[in-house]
């Protein structure tokens, strides 16, 4: 399983930083999407994968099944999700305020700030 | 006690920000609360600085679960003086920004994400868990894109929207790297990993390794990475950008050192010889950079990353010395740099411009702001005694010892290409004659003194940095040995039991 | 452009979801679900209500500001953390008062997170409706 | 009020080192006396004084100069704004000079070293508002700087030679150091730090630029004090040094070079200040010549160069201000007859020029036949550039004699204004000029039993061999002597013509500060290419590098690698479904021009990915995801339609495209590998298997990913919740008071 | 029905997602359904619950009715190659009138096989509907007039 | 669980899994947007009443307790889809896409849209597509 | 039996959003995507339920309900904002 899993994450992440290099800003914000999945998704992999067995204690029990499925990993994708959530509506409404202000979208003609 | 200083500086900024924005509608409560917020983070520094210096390194189990388990915050001598030297930023910062932003329509605003910045600066340097780190990095992220937007202008707007794509660019490979090192060791705490990650294959160190760098490369804005920092940070407000370039690519540096230290020993990943030569070049570029500018924030701006060159040398080269060097570089360059960026942030206030071709007279009209500027500056250009000869010499020395001739040497010329640097804003700034025309706009005597006692206070310290070296170098000299020896560390954060 | 039957019905549905988004919530600590899935629940409850009715109809119906909300959960959150301090324990020590009720810490701070992210949130999506719209 | 004030700390700067003298004068007990405090005692570096020959000699000269210069700026900047810093920064030099010739420790030398330049750099653009003065200060600093940094490098290879940063302990271990493969390049750093403060071919030219500064400060720290900095620390290291023969090479040619040059570049010039200014290089070019020879007698005659030159040349500058004063042109040309108005300064004048000439019996006279002795026993060729160079300042004192204060007045002449009045003003030149003379035919004996003899001594470590006598019968030092005195005449006779020749010449050939401002011009233009190679702007060019470096250290990292993970295709049909439906998504994003259908893709990316984490036991995720992801598809699509359509910015070029697929690509595939190479090892799980223990017995909660969240990892939590806050507080400021009517 | 029927249901929802049905979880339901509703409804309107109950039953059961047979000849015409269907668009003159009743006709009108909701008209007077087997429109009036809308305004009017 | 009830299961489930297959094949099939809204809507949410009906039974069969907790799923998707549909008609009203010509009493589209009854005279104003 | 009657039926959901699929990418009309991808979240309900039945789990149960509470926001807020004219290609 971890073997598709990793090509899928490895493709995920190429595409998205192909996008992350293109001019256009919704295409970075696009790429930016499929990047933040593809490492949510990396993670979750890189913490091997179990199959019909969540991390819940069932009713009278103390611990966990045998064979249960790493909570950690789970954990730390829901903290990265959440971040990567906040940063993810902030990222757009700055590429809706930038593109309003610079009248486009087209990241190269960003430049005036660097002209001296 | 361990407990509440521990986690102090962290709680404390975050309930200072908190109340502050809470009380936002009456302005003169919520600064009440930024200012008592900024002193009390300021003591409990001092405090933990004390602690440890009594105690060694001192660790929490935040929680009360045991280390491997749950989060731990630790102080070694670096992490607590980081700690103290941002809750001393931080106060100046807000005495600063009282006077800069106050006229300002998000006035208020700027405190509240000023304090949530520190609690993301304090929690990266406090942390011991290599997640926990990241979340840290990623408040200090959120709350600097906050600042920049704020009030934000065209040409603002367009510098945030540099630092914001780019700075994500590391926080994924960040994250990603972090995912990746807990897949290969199975936990996050960086004691733990320094025992694990040893049994790691080469390949797989290398590589996690690799990716560590690529996003505390551009975090701390190491050559060829830092295209976010020129291109951002003379955007911004004075009172923003002192604080900015004072600790947070120094955060950045801090974790190259943490993580290449304690989770990866820098010569077992194969990355030494890299990071040399990155060293090198950044030191090079970043000053070249700012030989080409004729504005005095981006002068400054290069020169953060020329500057954070000899830091990371001092990691490279990976001897007691040269990390101490390094180290003391740093306490030196935050304190330094900051003072800079507000002396600048000054002369833009009070003459609207801080184009060199704006500037003159200053010297003549305010002899004594000559005094302030020139000692952060020649500081900077690694004047003997004061505090930026001391670091340097360290780490150049290390370099000699160690056979880097050709760093050691580009060390060399960076710091002449500094003094012209430097010598370049002085003599245009302070020594020229004042230009036709040029405004020169009268402050009040509290915004006055607002604006001069971070300055002055600054300036004091560098002086005291520059002549009371022996004891913060043998306090340099300990935290690279701690950072080198790491048992100390681990036996510290491993043995805190529930 | 109104809709009687829109506008009914998501009344209707909102406050389905607000039930189960306080549901979720609640017994997120055994079951999945917690603070950040109930709050994007409300959020997309209250982000129904404002799409048949207005940005400023959801506005009067929370009475507070999502600024507000969201630092009242920030609050929750440090009192959580730093609770246990006073009792001797680290910072953010779950303390359990069982015998009253299944009630501790983490429970207050699962709360923080909820009120903080809802305010959040939801401050985003109204405020983005009124000025993009 | 105020004036009295500042009378009093001009008075006390004043005062200040005529107490250092005396304390100097009393503190000494030859031969050595130490003083020492701990500074940096880890690193060596600590407040560790000397008090032998040598540095008696420089000491007393910097605080007998200095206390002349302070009373002689008393009157001349008399008027001007600022004194009060003036004084300060001269006083702030002196100390720093002082530190400099009495530090025991190297690098505590270093630190009064660069506090030297420092200070100067503030003397010599004195006159800030000029812009000759700001680029000539810079150009000082930016060389003696440069030096300085040498220095260090050479300084440090010295100590870690030494084992030790003291200066005697140095010394004293000296012979040692030969073998190691730091004693070259500590030599040759040491040597440019030197060079560069002393002014030596073909870092010279900084010198006569700092004539920019009020003509006190040229008569201190160029006659006196920084300029022979240089040669004190060559002086201070040649018991380390002088043995190898690159020294004694390189010591005389630069001496000799720079002497022969500056001398004719002096003669060219009609500024008389700048004429002094270059006969100073001439100078300093024979004191590093006599210490490149080394011997007994090239030492005395350099010790004996060193205090002429200080008595006359600073005596000079005074003069040359007077005359500055008076006139308000130190032009030749517009200057005659000034003997019958500035009577004095004519007698000093005089007097310093004869001991410049070596005429007899100055001081420069005993020096001159002293430098002869030692040049005789060495090499014929360095004999003939002495009694040359010393030909070159025969003529520059008869032109700095005659020109000015001879002839008769004509209707180019400058008015002369009656300045002697001044008794500040004309004292201390006349004093200074007058010791060159008073002390070889009165002090002789003592002169050399209390300064030369304690001087050789520290450097040499025995005292002189012969006693210092005006008259040693004739000789061939008496005949080469004559030979100059009757030169340096014949030249002055065809001044003229000489002169014209020297403009022509030096006007063909390049000179330094030309040299040093394409230099200087050549870095910026360097530092500016590679600043818009680098910092273009571009953001997509930004991003691209990134990630090309990315790409590259990863690359690497495989490289180093070189083993293949194994690979194994157990998932089932559905889970291959799902990836390669996620795959095609990827693969349509990529490639659709429009933006709904993007978005709508994305939405079934992240869809997909909720179907994964449902999959592989992970519900809390799985829910998570699945409004995180509706949440930001409803967000975007708010927003997009404020945003420009895909097609408004030009299609990358196909070459772009490949590089960025490549770049992705290579980005992409090492990832697969790290990940098959992380997943192909099995994973530790005593974190899982505790958090299993004790999530329901001590945390009370059955859902471990919650417990996780709220109480093992409450802090990532906290953190995370303040993030969500703060970004919304900022999207929040982003919109508002901005719409986008708010742009006109 | 109005807001404490509402609220009711809430509560029985709340029960039906607990998947536990006790006193004690109902009266959590009916408060934090108090909670929501009152988050989420404009206006509040008086208590008057009757025996609507049984009504609501016989609606659902001819609602369900209707819903599988006509569905049938949807599928009909969608899997044959020819189209039988004759689209119109039809006024439906209401006498439901509250929002809720408007919305809950228009719904099972939606949910009936053969007609859509496209919209209400300004006046409240019609609905506005899409038929795809329209031949006859009176009749299809009269169907909706005799068979939901009536069961309908029992269930809401008591 | 006898054999009969897994039979039943089976049929009810199959012939879900046909509505929902037939919704999605009306959605290709159908000419005008407004005879496509019909399909989904009733067919595909017939088919996934029936398929949360046998997850219900068999979760109520399998497990101790009952578990009618599906039906909530069921009730909900009846009570949006029928909204979800109107709201696409009316966009495709107010976008006037285009209508099958066969569609009898094309000119009342226009009134619909404005959501005016159908005797209402429109004014010039008004344009008809 | 029920496995297998889950497989098939599976596999004509799978289909369906195959179909649904075709739909989204062909339009016309930004309103046919919509409508496409509001079946689509239907289907994918059903492929959810029928996992819960596949691995007689209940977990799933509320995905599903998630999925349609999402699916009717996503499809309601979408043609509000063609309505509003918010969506333009
Ligand atoms: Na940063
Ligand atoms: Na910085």
């Amino acid at each position: 399983m971890e073997t598709l899993w990793s090509i899928v994450v490895g493709v995920m992440l190429g595409a998205g930083i192909y996008l992350m290099m293109e001019r256009h800003l919704v295409r970075f914000i696009f790429g930016l999407m499929i990047v933040s999945n593809a490492v949510n998704l990396g993670i979750f992999v890189a913490g091997r994968l179990t199959k019909g067995n969540p991390p819940l204690i069932d009713e009278g029990a103390l611990e966990l099944a045998e064979g249960f499925a790493n909570p950690l990993p789970q954990a730390l994708i829901l903290t990265a999700i959440v971040i990567g959530f906040g940063l993810l509506l902030f990222t757009m409404i700055l590429a809706y305020r930038a593109s309003t202000e610079m009248g486009t979208a087209d990241l190269d003609q960003y430049r005036e700030s660097e002209e001296s | 006690m361990t407990e509440w200083l521990l986690v102090a500086p962290v709680i404390l900024a975050l309930s200072t920000g908190t109340f502050a924005a809470l009380f936002m509608r009456w302005r003169t409560l919520s600064l009440v609360v930024i200012w008592v917020g900024a002193v009390v983070q300021v003591v409990s520094a001092i405090a933990l600085l004390m602690s440890v210096l009594d105690e060694g390194i001192v660790a929490v189990a935040v929680g009360n679960w045991p280390a491997p388990f749950g989060i731990s915050f630790v102080a070694d001598n670096l992490s607590a003086a980081m700690v103290l030297i941002t809750a001393i930023i931080g106060l100046a910062t807000v005495a600063y920004a009282s006077a800069d932003l106050a006229l300002r329509p998000s006035y208020p605003l700027y405190h509240v994400l000023i304090q949530i910045l520190l609690v993301g600066v304090y929690g990266s340097f406090l942390t011991g868990d290599i997640f926990n780190l990241y979340v840290w990095f990623e408040v200090m992220l959120i709350s600097s894109f906050g600042l920049m937007i704020l009030d934000a202008n065209r040409v603002q707007i367009e510098g945030a929207v540099k630092y914001v794509i780019l700075n994500l660019v590391s926080t994924l490979v960040f994250l990603l790297a972090i995912g990746l090192l807990h897949g290969a060791t199975g936990t996050l705490n960086m004691a733990d990993l320094s025992l694990k990650v040893p049994m790691l294959d080469s390949g797989k160190t290398t590589l996690i390794a690799s990716l560590f760098l690529f996003g505390f490369a551009i975090k701390s804005a190491l050559f060829p990475v830092f295209a976010w920092l020129p291109a951002s940070y003379h955007t911004l407000p004075s009172g923003v950008v002192a604080i900015f370039a004072g600790l947070l690519t120094k955060v950045g540096v801090y974790a190259l050192m943490r993580v290449f230290t304690l989770v990866f020993s820098l010569p077992n990943t194969g990355l030494q010889t890299l990071l040399i030569i990155i060293a090198g070049l950044t030191m090079l570029t970043g000053v070249l950079g700012a030989a080409s500018q004729f504005n005095i924030k981006r002068i400054l701006s290069f020169h953060i990353i020329s500057q954070i060159g000899y830091m990371v040398m001092g990691l490279a080269l990976y001897t007691p010395l040269a990390i101490a060097g390094g180290i003391f570089y740093i306490i030196h360059h935050i304190i330094v740099k900051a003072n800079l960026f507000l002396i600048g942030g000054y002369l833009q206030r009070k003459h609207g411009s801080d184009n060199l071709s704006d500037l003159g007279g200053t010297y003549k009209a305010l002899p004594w702001l000559g005094v302030l500027f020139i000692i952060p500056a020649f500081s900077l250009a690694g004047f003997p005694p004061l505090s930026g000869f001391w670091g340097k010499f360290m780490v150049i020395r290390a370099s000699l010892e160690t056979g880097q001739y050709i760093l050691a040497a580009t060390a060399l010329f960076v710091g002449l290409m500094t003094i012209f640097s430097m010598t370049k804003i002085w003599s245009e700034a302070f020594w020229k004659a004042r230009p036709d025309g040029q405004p020169n706009e009268p402050l009040t005597r509290k915004e006055h003194w607002l604006y001069l006692t971070p300055i002055v206070v600054l300036a004091i310290m560098t002086i005291i940095i520059g002549l009371a070296v022996e004891p913060l170098y043998q306090f340099a000299d300990t935290a690279a040995r701690q950072l080198l020896d790491t048992t100390q560390y681990v036996d510290t954060v491993m043995g805190v039991l529930r | 452009m109104n809709s009687i039957i829109f506008r009914t019905a998501s009344h209707i549905v909102s406050g389905l979801m607000l039930l189960f988004s306080v549901y979720l919530f609640f017994r997120g600590h055994n079951q999945p679900g917690g603070g950040f899935i109930g709050a994007l629940i409300a959020v997309i409850a209250f982000g129904l209500l404002m799409l048949s009715e207005s940005p400023d109809y959801v506005r009067r119906q929370l009475k507070q500001t999502p600024l507000f909300m969201s630092l009242i959960g920030v609050l929750c959150l440090l009192a959580a953390a730093v609770m246990p301090l006073f009792f001797g324990q680290p910072l953010l020590t779950g303390l359990w008062w069982k015998e009253i009720l299944p009630l501790g810490t983490p429970l207050l701070f699962d709360l923080g997170v909820y009120l903080a992210v809802i305010g959040g949130v939801l401050g985003i999506l109204l405020k983005v409706e009124e000025e993009l719209s | 009020m105020a004036q009295t004030r500042l009378n009093i700390a001009l008075g006390s700067m004043v005062l200040l080192p005529f107490v250092l003298f005396m304390w100097v004068v009393f503190t000494y007990q030859p031969p050595l006396t130490q003083l020492s405090w701990p500074w940096v005692p880890s690193l060596d570096i600590n407040l560790m004084f000397r008090l032998d020959g040598l540095s008696v000699l420089f000491a007393g000269l910097i605080t007998g100069v200095g206390l002349l210069v302070q009373l002689y700026s008393l009157a001349y900047m008399k008027g001007k704004p600022a004194r009060f810093s003036f004084h300060l920064l001269l006083t702030l030099f002196m100390l720093s000079m002082l530190g400099l010739v009495l530090a025991d420790n190297i690098l505590l030398l270093f630190v009064f070293w660069e506090l030297t330049t420092l200070t100067s750099y503030l003397l010599i653009g004195y006159n800030h508002e000029e812009a000759k003065s700001r680029k000539n200060a810079l150009q000082a600093m930016i060389i003696t700087g440069a030096g300085g940094l040498a220095l260090l490098a050479g300084l440090l290879m010295l100590g870690n030679l030494a084992d030790s940063y003291q200066l005697s302990l140095i010394i004293e271990r000296a012979p040692g150091y030969q073998n190691s493969v730091w004693f070259i390049p500590s030599l040759i750093c040491v040597l440019v730090g030197a060079f560069a403060k002393s002014a030596q071919f073909p870092l010279h030219f900084w010198l006569p630029g700092a004539m920019a500064a009020p003509t006190p400060v040229s008569a201190y720290l160029h006659s006196a004090t920084m300029v022979k900095a240089g040669v004190y620390l060559l002086a201070r290291l040649l018991p380390v040094y002088g043995e190898t023969a690159l020294w004694g090479w390189s010591l005389g040619l630069a001496g000799a070079i720079t002497g022969l040059w500056c001398g004719l570049l002096a003669l060219r010039q009609t500024d008389l200040k700048l004429m002094l200014a270059f006969s100073t290089n001439v100078v300093l070019g024979k004191l590093v010549m006599l210490l490149g020879i080394g011997t007994e007698t090239a030492v005395s005659a350099a010790l004996l160069l060193i205090a002429a030159h200080a008595f006359y040349k600073a005596g000079l500058f005074m003069v040359i201000g007077i005359v500055d004063k008076a006139t308000g042109t130190r032009e030749y040309a517009q200057l005659r007859a000034l003997k019958p108005v500035l009577g004095i300064s004519f007698v000093a004048a005089v007097v310093g020029a004869a001991s410049k000439a070596g005429f007899p019996p100055t001081m420069g006279f005993l020096s001159k036949e002293y430098m002869y002795k030692a040049g005789a026993y060495t090499d014929v060729f360095v004999t003939i550039a002495m009694v040359a160079i010393n030909i070159l300042l025969v003529t520059l004192a008869l032109v700095l004699v005659m020109k000015p204060f001879l002839g008769e007045k004509d209707n180019h002449t400058a008015e002369i204004k009656p300045v002697e009045q001044y008794k500040l003003l004309w004292m201390p030149p006349l004093l200074l000029t007058c010791l060159g003379l008073i002390v070889p035919l009165l002090f002789l004996g003592q002169f050399q039993a209390i300064i030369i003899d304690p001087a050789m001594l520290a450097m040499l470590g025995n005292g002189s061999p012969e006693a210092v006598k005006l008259w040693s019968g004739i000789n061939l030092a008496l005949i080469l002597s004559l030979l100059t005195l009757i030169s340096g005449a014949v030249l002055y006779r065809f001044y003229t013509p000489l002169h014209q020749f020297l403009v022509r010449l030096t006007g063909a050939l390049p000179n330094g500060p030309d040299v040093y401002a394409r230099i200087l011009d050549a870095v910026i233009k360097l530092a500016s290419w590679q600043t818009r190679t680098l910092q273009h702007g571009q953001l997509s060019g930004y991003t691209l590098q990134f990630f090309i470096v990315l790409a590259a250290i990863l690359v690497y990292g495989v490289y180093a690698t070189g083993a293949l993970p194994n690979l194994s295709f157990d998932a089932e049909f559905y889970e291959y479904a799902i990836g390669i439906l996620m795959v095609g998504c990827a693969a349509i994003v990529l490639a659709s021009p429009s933006r709904l259908t993007s978005i709508a893709t994305l939405g079934m990316i992240g869809f997909l990915t909720t179907l994964i984490f449902m999959i592989y036991s992970a519900p809390d995720v799985s829910k998570t995801q699945l409004l995180v992801e509706t949440l930001s598809v409803v967000f975007i699509a708010i927003v997009m339609r404020k945003l420009p359509l895909l097609n408004t910015v030009p299609k990358p070029s196909r070459r772009r495209r490949l590089v960025q697929l490549s770049v992705a690509g290579t980005i992409g595939l090492c990832m697969t590998l790290l990940m098959l190479m992380i997943t192909s090892d099995p994973l530790d799980q005593s974190l899982p298997e505790y958090f299993s223990q004790y999530s329901y017995p001590i945390a009370n909660g059955r859902n471990v990913v919650n417990v996780i969240l709220v109480d093992f990892r409450a802090f990532d939590t906290l953190g995370e919740v303040v993030v969500v806050v703060v970004a919304a507080i900022a999207a929040i400021s982003v919109v508002r008071r901005f719409r986008k009517g708010d742009e006109q | 029905m109005n807001l404490l029927t509402l609220n009711i249901v809430l509560g029985v929802s709340w029960m039906l997602i607990n998947g536990s049905f006790s006193i004690f979880n109902f009266i959590v339901g009916f408060v934090v359904g108090f909670v929501c509703l009152s988050l989420t409804q404009a206006t509040s309107g008086p208590l008057n619950y009757g025996r609507q109950g049984w009504a609501a039953v016989k609606l659902l059961i001819y609602f369900l009715k209707e819903v599988v047979i006509t569905s049938i000849k949807v599928v009909w015409d969608v899997l044959t190659p020819t189209h039988l269907s004759e689209p119109d668009i039809i006024y439906y003159p209401l006498d439901a009138k509250s929002d809720l009743e408007i919305m809950l006709l228009a719904n099972m009108v939606s949910m009936t096989p053969g007609s859509l909701t496209l919209d209400v008209s300004e006046d409240r007077a019609y609905l506005i509907i899409h038929a795809m087997f329209a031949r006859d429109k009176a009749a299809v009036i009269e169907e909706l007039k005799n068979g939901l809308e009536k069961r309908l305004l029992e269930v809401t009017r008591g | 669980m006898s054999t009969v009830t897994e039979w039943v299961l089976s049929i009810l489930l199959l012939t879900g899994g046909v509505f929902l297959l037939a919704g999605s094949i009306g959605l290709v099939r159908l000419q005008d947007i407004y005879m496509r809204l019909h399909a989904p809507t009733k067919a595909s949410t017939l088919g996934i009443g029936l398929v949360l009906l046998v997850s219900a039974i068999y979760a109520t069969l399998t497990n101790d307790g009952i578990s009618i907790s599906e039906l909530l799923v069921t009730v909900f998707l009846f009570f949006t889809a029928p909204i979800t549909a109107h709201m696409m008609a009316k966009t495709a009203l107010h976008q006037r896409l285009h209508r099958l010509e066969r569609t009898q009493n094309q000119d009342l589209f226009e009134n619909a849209r404005l959501r005016l009854s159908p005797d209402a005279e429109l004014d010039d104003t008004v344009s008809k597509p | 039996m029920l496995n297998t009657v889950v497989m098939i039926v599976s596999g004509m959901v799978s289909l369906a959003l195959i179909l649904n699929l075709y739909r989204l990418l062909v339009g016309p009309d930004v309103l046919d995507r919509v409508l496409a991808l509001d079946t689509m979240y239907i289907n994918g309900i059903a492929l959810i339920v029928l996992l819960g039945i596949y691995f007689r789990s209940a977990l799933y149960f509320e995905g599903a309900l998630l999925i349609a509470l999402l699916g009717f926001i996503s499809s309601t807020a979408l043609c509000k904002f063609l309505i509003r004219g918010d969506l333009i290609e």
